[in-house]
């Protein structure tokens, strides 16, 4: 049984992700919708799998990505009020905007891609690169005031939770 | 027996030029032959024409227009078609020894043969349109023989000169006819013939007379159209013979007395026929005592003689037409006799230069003595046959213009007088010391070459003794067929007793023989090289600047009214567009006045966008490429949201794929452009000439663009008529089983519409990738870009492979790589949905399209391809199969193409489903769409994998070819 | 009652053989090239069939009706096979025939995805001929350009590059105004079916027609391009010269294509006696026309390229046509169609011909060698291999002297008697139209002069290349060369001899063409089958 | 409504027409992009203007055709998208292969003179 | 309440096309080609929050299509433009 | 305006106020973008659009077609996830296009050597030639 899942359905967490995408999409949750979803989500993965060197995100931690994303979206709108305060009433001109290195630990390409997410998607911060030579993140920060507390932040409160939930093996 | 006659020359060219080149004696024995059954079978006919039958051979071709070959034989024509035949008989013979043994035989008597045919078909003609027909053949076979020693450049120019000249002719001929034929109202010679009165007193006779002149005095070499036939001297002596004694130049005097009954008698006749001929016998005459060029000399003399005969058609009584014919048969016997003999002193001396050559008769004294008969009877010297034609044009010149005005008798002397000169200069070659330095040593010809010469003397000996006797009969029944009974009174006797004309004659021949004296003694007539006071009046040369001027006049022409520049001719088009409608349409759509409230606010705040951006792009797309496609897209995003906001969501989604797929093409179509820079001080100075273009564009543009923006305008604020579209939104969902009426359009009501649209993508892509197969990319873009090779990227050594999964693109490939099943649900979301919800086809195959490109840009071409074999060809193959395969199963039920079905497929679990056959269709325009966009954007793709293969200083022969795309 | 399948095959034929020709690499040549061969065969069967049909009374009207998708007409799109376009199909595949056959040897060899587009381009040409409907004639002729655009550039160099930025551009903007009167004249009538909106017009009121007109001329102008009407059709000649020479023949019949849609077109709509609309714009046909005529006659005059020449040739004789569309008088059609294809097939076989005449002025090695030294990879043809027909030379002349009188005009080839033909119908109008009057004179003389000046350029040219030239040795020409260049000529002498049938038949297609009330009744009137058995509703 | 289309088209296509009189290669693509956009816009008004009216019918509803936007233009358009798309494409890629064998981008394929 | 969604639509329809001409504003005064490519990309954002309050004002669901495409493959030709000003070309 | 009036008022009020939030951070978004003085601080007005102001208005759809539908209407969850997948590809790429660009060209003032990650490299112009404006 296992192996025959193993076999054909390889990317279970996917293949429900675009079942689920399918039957929302169509609005509809009728057999024909269910059976065509679930055999798209099965196929498409298989047909698409050699274009995917990595694989798809194994994710251990399901509560705290859900704290980690409570935090981030709190944090986005937060951010975003004060970006919006800035571009209406400050002078521009003394905003100081400036490239931060952010050493990182975390090796997991999906939990990078989730920080990245996470950091772009915060206004105020812009993701730029991984500088390669010390493997250290390069952030362009809007308005920045203190960079340690930049650093911090992102080493404790994004970072750490990603580790734990992509790098952690059981 | 006609058909036949006409039919056997051209079977004879085509077995003469069937021979092989090196073979003589054969094309002479088959031409020969041929000529002589003709011949045969032409004497034979005149038992019943000699009765003053008319015999005819009749084929339906186009009797809608009145127009069937007939052939048609009356006296006039027989004695033509023997004179062809007979003479041509002779000349074949001679050639046969003329010809020269490095000459290709077998083509030069085919052409001879197929000339003749020409001329028979001219005479016996019983159509005025097959008239012209056989017109042109000969002057088409004509030109090949005077030029056939094409190598020569003077044959090459005289052979043009003459076929243009005699075409012009021919061409004027043909209108005249046309007309002739209108007034008639039938083509057919007799009819023509018939209504001579009834063509006489039409409004177009001037039209017709003109035409038909210009036609026949250009063939026959009159005035002023003289100047072709010297030139036409180039041709071997055979050919001149041939064509300037009894045939070519003959045909114009045929046609004249041909269409003599129905044109001739009134004042425009004689005027323009009677002023050309005298001009052309004076000048004729003339210039022939000054040639030095034995044939130069006959060839102005014919020109003379041809100038007589033309005189004594124009004064149109009908003894002239008698004198006229019988003037035609005498001189196509002399001036033969004389260009053969003129033939075998070149081909025996090797020239015929008169200053050179000096006392052949002692070298060759039987030729000397047939020549000088024949010059004699030229001369009109008595008892020979050119005396009794003259005697008879001398009689008819004191008819014209009454009893005081005797200017056509004075011309007329001065000709005799001119003529006798010129008669003496050609004998002249015989007499005294025989010349030194000749370049052949001159001696009498082969027997058989002789031959036709002995034969034409005899019968101008003959002819000139007892003409009543020799002639008489057959000129009889020639002026009858063209007089009609009962002829004048007249005699063809050599002694009419001392009247005028013989004074006449003895006058000219009196004074020729004095004038010739004079111009040898004191104007150095042996020497000169030019002709005394005329030789202003060069009419080859009047041809040769005509022609030039014509050219340049031409590329003048071509200069002003065209152009080879595609700017200008965008322009054209877009002033015509602009201003074809102001111009022709009648009455102009009304314009309603503008109305400022039914201006939406917020719609009109979107156009300020897509119209700034429009304009923008506009502004910078000469040197700033990237803006402009930037704002191009700017104004694609408008576009885009302008439909979503009139209720075409179906066209939004087209319309924002095609703009990201456009995106995508021009910037890997921009990698090999190089970039252009503005050249300092661009703003500097601008020429006014590029400030006055520029004002010139913009008041086009600006005049599309309003023009434009009123048609909009006034079609909007008109009445919208009743239109068939109600019947689509009824009946697309009963009927095409959709309710995305657009949809049902596109797959079912104008499914034949996308097959080919489909179609045409299919082309553009299989062009784009056979053009980029040989791609040659422009030099400076060769080597590989500049942000590649900074140092400042530290990613500039990675290959895209490395980039995507370890270097800098890591982050974004993750994304776009997990992207790729999701962008896969929505193409397939999109395209199964088309059929009643916004969607389709093609949106979804540009969606499935744009998520691989996604890839390709990730990682690069290798990558994606060692993991990936797409093979587009096949997608494009099978997607036209299937969208037309489609179609064509409604074939096997009975309906026409693309007929559209339903399958209802009852499934346990899932109820009843069903299947429309133009969700097949859409899938084959799903299949096509990946198929051409793959194609089109890996091909652009994988030109920069050769240019990276390249070695960094790559010249245009070291770029590698391209890879093949599977 | 079953569809005439027959009618849709010419679209269908070319579609489905480029469509299995699309995936076959070029390696397996001989196949591609069988496949392609055959279906321009079955198409030349099936245009000779259709043909008989039209003229022996198998549909009623003798006008055949195909409702594509089986909608009755206004509403789907309807395929209309009548006399002249039979004909024109059958000169499609006729030209194509030859084209295909002269390419064997060489030209289909270079490069990639001739056959395809090939097929694709005879796919337009005879959608274009046989659509009723506007638009989708719109789509046929983007069809048709886009498979010419390919095929123009076929065999990469620099020139063809040059006059296909041209030739694509100048055709692009063409498109465009075509969409734009296409559109102008759907919001005026309503209708997108040519015999509907001829109905629509004739009961249009004067106020409302001239927006419908200005969609008719923006529209015109599109087929006058096509056409190369002057000042239109300067992309012609450089498109022409630089075309591979099959391409070039298959091109002649293109500048056809417009000039037989704008014949059509302005019949239909504007040839009714009656009506706000009726007589629009044919003395700007009969002008244009005439223009044309000059221009053309000029540009050969100053040209001595053989290939511009054929273009020039190609604009003369579009003019002719045009002027003769626009003249309006139905015994000049009839000529006039029989002179297009007389001018058609001459000109392609004239265009045919140039190549194998060049090969006397400069032996291949040596033009290969140069072109290989200036482009290093461009798509020049190998030289032909194996033995070449004997008396080349002979053939060569023989062929051009042809041509030449055709193109001329001149007797004894259809040439003059497409010439006679037109001049007698100018001088002997039908009953009622009255006698002819300065613009038919103008006419006539134009056509008279157009015809010397060809025959003075062609004659300059002939003499200079066949009689002039240093010749090396004899070309060396393959019978997959010659036999269709002979057969383009030998048809035309065929329509000398037969001209009467052929004058029967155009006389009879002219006829149909005058009379469009019963296109009307005739395409409007084919009632669609009844639905397949079940149209459901959908879910 | 219909003045600011009627504007909006005009200058759209007015700035086409602009560039496509303009010598280089790029510029006339520019210049046939946008007229494709002003052109497209044309023939999709022609069917009159429809604010929240997509020719959509439902099952279970009688279609009332006053009260639907005319699809037919709208198919129109959309092949017309179709077509201007792989002409644009076309003209892109003999565009560039013009560059590189003639070596300029001016549209006659050689600089003017001058 | 009826009034206040329509004002407040009014309003949202406002504000997003005011965006959305200032997007074109930097579009057209750049000054560099990044700024452009991320005035383009904000424009699309604008877009599809103009379909999505197209759909509230008209209250129908076929606006959503078009905004989830946008959202989906508005961005391609973003990247293929920051590809292109990045690397100098998009596929390598 | 068809579904307006029969919204009910618990839908009503919380839709309005989403959607003049949201379209205002769209418009503060814009605004910022127009405004601010260079590259790199303009990039960062966009985002609120896309995140906020995007986030507004779909809740906004969200809440009133489930409202008027009487069903709950949450697919506009794939719009958000989608542009959460793409957003940050976007600003990535493009700030790093610009860092390089502005880089390679030696703008000193653009602002990308601000923080001192990017330093610009002088010597480098030996030999290889500025990189043209595209």
């Amino acid at each position: 049984m296992k192996g025959l899942i193993r076999r054909w359905l390889p990317h279970l967490v996917v293949s429900t992700v675009l079942c689920a995408l399918w039957l929302l999409l169509n609005q509809a949750f009728d057999a024909a919708s269910i059976l065509l979803g679930a055999v798209l989500g099965i196929a498409v993965p298989l047909l698409v799998e050699r274009l995917q060197p990595l694989g798809y995100p194994r994710m251990r931690a399901p509560l705290t990505l859900l704290r980690l994303l409570r935090m981030a979206t709190v944090e986005i709108a937060r951010s975003c009020f004060n970006v919006s305060r800035i571009i209406l009433f400050s002078d521009h001109r003394t905003v100081n905007s400036q490239f931060i290195r952010v050493p990182l630990s975390i090796r997991d390409p999906y939990g990078l891609a989730m920080l990245s997410c996470l950091l772009n998607m915060t206004p105020g911060t812009v993701w730029v690169e991984i500088l390669p030579e010390r493997y250290e993140l390069s952030l362009h920060v809007f308005d920045l005031h203190d960079e340690g507390w930049w650093i911090n932040t992102i080493k404790m409160r994004y970072e750490q939770p990603l580790i734990d939930i992509f790098e952690t093996h059981p | 027996m006609l058909t036949l006659l006409v039919l056997l020359p051209f079977i004879g060219a085509l077995i003469a030029a069937c021979l092989p080149n090196s073979s003589r004696d054969r094309p002479a024995a088959v031409a020969g032959a041929v000529t002589l059954a003709a011949l045969v079978l032409a004497i034979h006919a005149f038992g019943r024409v000699g009765e003053g039958e008319v015999l005819y051979q009749r084929y339906e071709w186009l009797p809608g227009f009145g127009l069937d070959l007939v052939l048609r034989m009356d006296g006039l024509a027989w004695v033509f078609t023997v004179m062809v035949l007979g003479i041509g008989l002779l000349v074949l013979l001679y050639a046969r020894y003329y010809m020269s043994r490095r000459d290709p035989v077998p083509r030069f008597f085919s052409y001879m043969l197929a000339f003749m045919g020409s001329m028979l078909g001219v005479v016996l003609s019983g159509n005025l349109i097959q008239l012209v027909v056989f017109w042109e053949l000969t002057s088409v076979t004509s030109f090949l023989l005077i030029g056939y020693w094409q190598h020569r450049n003077d044959a090459r120019r005289g052979a043009r000169m003459a076929f243009t000249v005699t075409t012009i002719g021919g061409l004027c001929l043909l209108a005249g006819v046309l007309i002739l034929g209108h007034i008639v109202g039938s083509y057919d010679l007799d009819a023509v013939l018939a209504a001579g009165d009834q063509v006489r007193a039409h409004d177009w006779y001037r039209s017709v007379l003109v035409l038909v002149a210009l036609g026949a005095l250009s063939k026959s070499a009159q005035f002023p159209f003289h100047f072709w036939l010297p030139h036409a001297m180039a041709a071997p002596t055979p050919v001149s013979a041939y064509l300037h004694s009894a045939t070519m130049v003959k045909a114009g005097v045929f046609l004249l007395i041909r269409l003599w009954p129905t044109l001739s008698g009134t004042p425009e006749w004689t005027w323009i026929l009677g002023a050309a001929g005298v001009c052309t016998l004076l000048i004729g005459s003339f210039f022939a005592i000054f040639q030095n060029d034995m044939k130069g000399l006959l060839a102005y003399s014919t020109i003379s003689h041809l100038g007589l005969i033309v005189v004594l058609l124009s004064i149109g009584s009908p003894l002239s037409v008698v004198a006229a014919i019988f003037h035609t048969m005498n001189h196509a016997v002399f001036k033969a006799s004389l260009f053969m003999a003129v033939g075998i002193i070149d081909h025996e001396t090797g020239t015929r230069d008169m200053l050179e050559l000096r006392g052949l008769g002692r070298a060759m004294p039987y030729t000397a003595a047939l020549a000088i008969v024949a010059s004699a009877a030229m001369a009109g010297v008595p008892l020979l046959n050119g005396f009794l034609s003259k005697e008879m044009f001398f009689s008819e010149t004191m008819q014209v213009g009454g009893t005081e005005n005797w200017w056509m008798s004075y011309a007329a002397v001065a000709m005799g007088v001119f003529s006798v000169a010129y008669s003496l200069r050609f004998i002249s070659v015989f007499f005294g010391p025989l010349a030194k330095n000749l370049p052949q040593d001159p001696h009498e010809p082969p027997r058989w070459m002789r031959f036709p010469v002995e034969c034409l003397v005899v019968l101008c000996i003959v002819v000139g003794i007892m003409p009543e006797r020799a002639v008489g009969t057959v000129l009889a029944v020639a002026a009858q067929s063209v007089l009609g009974a009962p002829l004048p009174e007249y005699s063809l006797a050599i002694w009419h007793g001392f009247n005028l004309p013989l004074m006449m004659s003895a006058a000219a021949l009196a004074g020729g023989v004095l004038f010739y004296v004079v111009l040898r003694r004191y104007a150095g007539l042996a020497e000169r090289d030019e002709v005394p006071v005329l030789y202003r009046l060069n009419g080859a040369q009047a041809y040769e600047s005509t022609l030039l001027a014509l050219s340049q006049a031409a590329a003048w022409l071509l200069h002003w009214t065209g152009t080879r520049r595609l700017q200008l001719q965008l322009l054209v088009l877009m002033v015509a567009m602009v201003a074809v409608p102001l111009l022709v349409v009648r009455p102009l759509p009304v314009l309603p006045a503008l109305r400022l409230s039914a201006l939406d606010p917020l719609f009109a705040l979107l156009w300020v966008i897509g119209a700034a951006c429009a304009v923008g792009a506009a502004w910078q797309a000469k040197y700033h490429r990237l803006v402009a496609l930037i704002l191009v897209g700017g104004t694609g995003v408008v576009t885009s949201l302008t439909f979503l906001w009139m209720s075409a969501p179906d066209l939004a989604l087209t319309q924002l794929m095609v703009e990201t797929v456009t995106t995508v093409l021009i910037l890997l179509g921009l990698r090999w452009l190089p970039p252009r820079l503005a050249p300092a001080g661009l703003a500097a100075h601008i020429p006014p000439s590029t400030w006055l273009r520029r004002a010139r564009d913009g008041a086009v543009a600006l005049a599309g663009g309003l023009g434009l923006a009123a048609a909009t305008y006034a079609l909007l604020s008109s009445k919208p008529p009743p239109t068939i579209s109600d019947f689509y939104l009824e009946r697309a969902l009963t009927e095409g089983g959709g309710a995305n009426v657009v949809n049902v359009l596109l797959v079912d009501f104008r499914g034949f519409d996308t097959l080919a649209e489909i179609t045409v993508l299919s082309i553009v892509a299989l062009t784009v990738y056979a053009l980029l197969r040989r791609f040659r990319p422009a030099p400076e873009s060769v080597a590989i870009p500049v942000q590649q090779a900074s140092d400042v990227d530290p990613a500039a050594t990675e290959s895209p492979a490395q980039q995507a999964g370890s270097g800098y693109l890591m982050v974004p490939a993750i994304y776009l790589r997990f992207l790729l099943p999701f962008m896969g649900i929505i193409a397939v979301y999109f395209f199964m949905r088309g059929h009643n919800l916004p969607g389709g086809g093609f949106v979804a195959g540009l969606i499935f399209a744009t998520a691989l490109i996604v890839q390709y840009m990730v990682a690069g071409t290798d990558w994606v391809e060692s993991k990936l074999r797409l093979r587009p060809h096949r997608w494009i193959g099978w997607g036209l199969a299937t969208a037309c395969g489609t179609g064509l199963g409604a074939w096997l039920f009975g309906y026409p193409f693309l007929t559209s079905h339903t399958a209802h497929l009852n499934l346990p679990l899932l109820g009843e489903i069903h299947i429309p056959s133009a969700f097949v269709f859409d899938l084959g325009v799903f299949l096509v769409v990946v198929g051409t966009t793959m194609l089109i954007l890996v091909a652009l793709a994988h030109q920069s994998l050769r240019s990276h293969r390249a070695a960094p200083g790559a010249t245009r022969s070291t770029i590698p070819p391209a890879k093949e795309i599977a | 009652m079953t569809p005439h399948h027959l009618i849709i095959l010419p679209v269908l034929l070319p579609l489905l053989c480029g469509a299995a020709l699309v995936p076959l690499t070029q390696a397996r040549h001989r196949f591609k090239f069988a496949l392609s061969y055959a279906s321009v065969l079955g198409q030349l069967i099936t245009a000779c069939l259709l043909m008989a049909q039209a003229d022996n009374g198998a549909w009623p009207g003798d006008i055949g009706v195909y409702l594509a998708a089986n909608w009755a007409a206004p509403f789907g799109i309807a395929l209309v096979a009548d006399r002249l376009s039979a004909l024109m199909l059958l000169l499609t595949a006729v030209l194509a025939l030859a084209a295909l056959h002269y390419a064997m040897q060489r030209w289909s060899r270079i490069g990639v995805h001739f056959h395809p587009l090939f097929q694709f381009l005879l796919m337009g040409i005879n959608g274009a001929f046989l659509t009723h409907d506007l638009f989708n004639l719109f789509v046929f002729f983007e069809v048709m350009l886009a498979a010419s655009y390919g095929l123009v550039l076929h065999g990469y160099n620099a020139e063809r590059l040059r006059a296909s930025m041209q030739y694509i551009a100048v055709n692009l903007v063409a498109a465009l105004m075509f969409l734009l009167g296409t559109a102008l004249i759907y919001a005026t009538t309503g209708t997108l079916n040519l015999a509907d909106v001829a109905l629509r017009i004739s009961t249009m009121a004067p106020g409302e027609i001239g927006l419908l007109k200005t969609g008719v001329a923006v529209l015109a102008l599109a087929f006058l391009t096509k056409a190369a009407m002057w000042p239109l059709g300067f992309w012609l000649p450089t498109t022409y010269a630089a075309a591979s020479p099959p391409v070039a023949a298959m091109l002649v019949l293109m500048t056809k294509v417009g000039a037989y849609v704008i014949l059509r077109l302005w019949l239909l709509l504007f040839g009714d006696e009656e009506g706000a609309a009726a007589g629009f714009g044919y003395d700007a046909l009969v002008w244009g026309g005439m223009a044309t005529i000059v221009f053309g006659a000029a540009g050969m005059l100053s040209t001595d390229s053989a290939g511009r020449m054929a273009g020039y040739s190609a604009i003369v004789s579009s003019g002719t046509l045009l002027a003769v569309i626009g003249y309006g008088q139905p015994s000049l059609v009839t000529a006039g169609l029989y002179y297009l294809i007389g001018s058609t097939l001459a000109v392609a076989a004239f265009l045919l011909l140039i190549e194998l005449i060049d090969r006397i002025r400069t032996p291949g090695a040596a033009i290969l060698a140069l072109t290989m030294e200036a482009w290093a990879v461009e798509d020049t043809p190998d030289e032909p291999r194996g033995k070449g027909v004997p008396a080349a030379m002979a053939f060569l002349s023989l062929a051009f002297a042809a041509c030449a009188l055709m193109i001329a005009g001149l007797p004894p080839l259809s040439g003059f008697v497409a010439k006679f033909g037109m001049f007698h119908a100018l001088l002997n109008p039908e009953a009622g139209s009255g006698a002819i009057g300065p613009t038919g004179w103008t006419l006539m003389a134009l056509i008279i002069v157009a015809g010397l000046v060809a025959l003075i350029s062609m004659l300059r040219y002939g003499v200079r290349t066949f009689w002039a030239a240093e010749m090396v040795t004899p070309p060396k020409l393959q019978l997959s060369e010659v036999a269709p260049v002979s057969v383009l000529l030998l048809l035309s002498v065929a329509m000398t001899v037969q001209a009467r049938p052929l004058f029967d038949y155009l006389g009879r297609a002219s006829a149909d063409l005058h009379d469009p009330g019963k296109y009307a009744r005739r395409v409007l009137g084919e009632p669609a089958l009844p639905g397949p058995t079940s149209r459901p509703e959908a879910p | 409504m219909e003045a600011v289309l009627s504007l909006a088209i005009g200058i759209v296509f007015g700035a086409g027409i602009w560039l496509l009189l303009r010598p280089r290669s790029f510029q006339v693509l520019a210049g046939l992009m946008l007229m494709s956009y002003a052109v497209n816009l044309f023939i999709f008004v022609m069917g009159r203007v429809w604010l929240d009216r997509p020719p959509f019918t439902p099952a279970g509803t009688v279609p009332d055709p006053s009260v639907l936007a005319d699809p037919l233009p709208q198919a129109l358009v959309l092949t017309a998208i179709v077509i201007g798309f792989a002409t644009t494409a076309l003209y892109l890629v003999v565009m560039i292969g013009a560059r590189g064998i003639t070596g300029t981008d001016h549209v006659d394929g050689e600089e003017p003179e001058t | 309440m009826a009034t206040l969604l329509e004002l407040s639509i009014a309003y949202a329809l406002v504000c997003v096309l005011v965006a959305m001409m200032l997007c074109a504003l930097r579009l057209l005064i750049g000054p560099s080609a990044h700024d452009r490519v991320l005035a383009l990309d904000t424009l699309w954002i604008a877009g599809m929050l103009l379909a999505l309050v197209l759909g509230i004002r008209f209250g129908t669901q076929v606006y959503f299509e078009v905004a989830v495409l946008i959202a989906l493959i508005g961005f391609v030709s973003t990247v293929a433009l920051a590809k292109f000003l990045m690397r100098g070309e998009i596929i390598e | 305006m068809s579904g307006i009036p029969d919204l009910p008022a618990w839908a009503a009020l919380p839709v309005s106020l989403l959607l003049i939030l949201g379209a205002t951070i769209a418009l503060i978004g814009a605004l910022g973008l127009l405004r601010l003085p260079t590259f790199y601080k303009r990039i960062h007005g966009p985002a609120i659009t896309i995140t906020f102001g995007a986030g507004c208005i779909l809740l906004a759809s969200m809440l009133y077609f489930t409202a008027t539908q009487a069903r709950l209407v949450i697919h506009e969850v794939i719009i958000a996830v989608f542009l959460l997948m793409t957003a940050p590809v976007v600003s990535m790429l493009i700030m790093r296009a610009a860092v390089y660009r502005d880089l390679r060209a030696r703008k000193h003032k653009a602002g990308a050597t601000a923080g001192g990650v990017y330093t610009i490299v002088e010597e480098e112009t030996a030999g290889s030639t500025p990189p043209g404006k595209r």
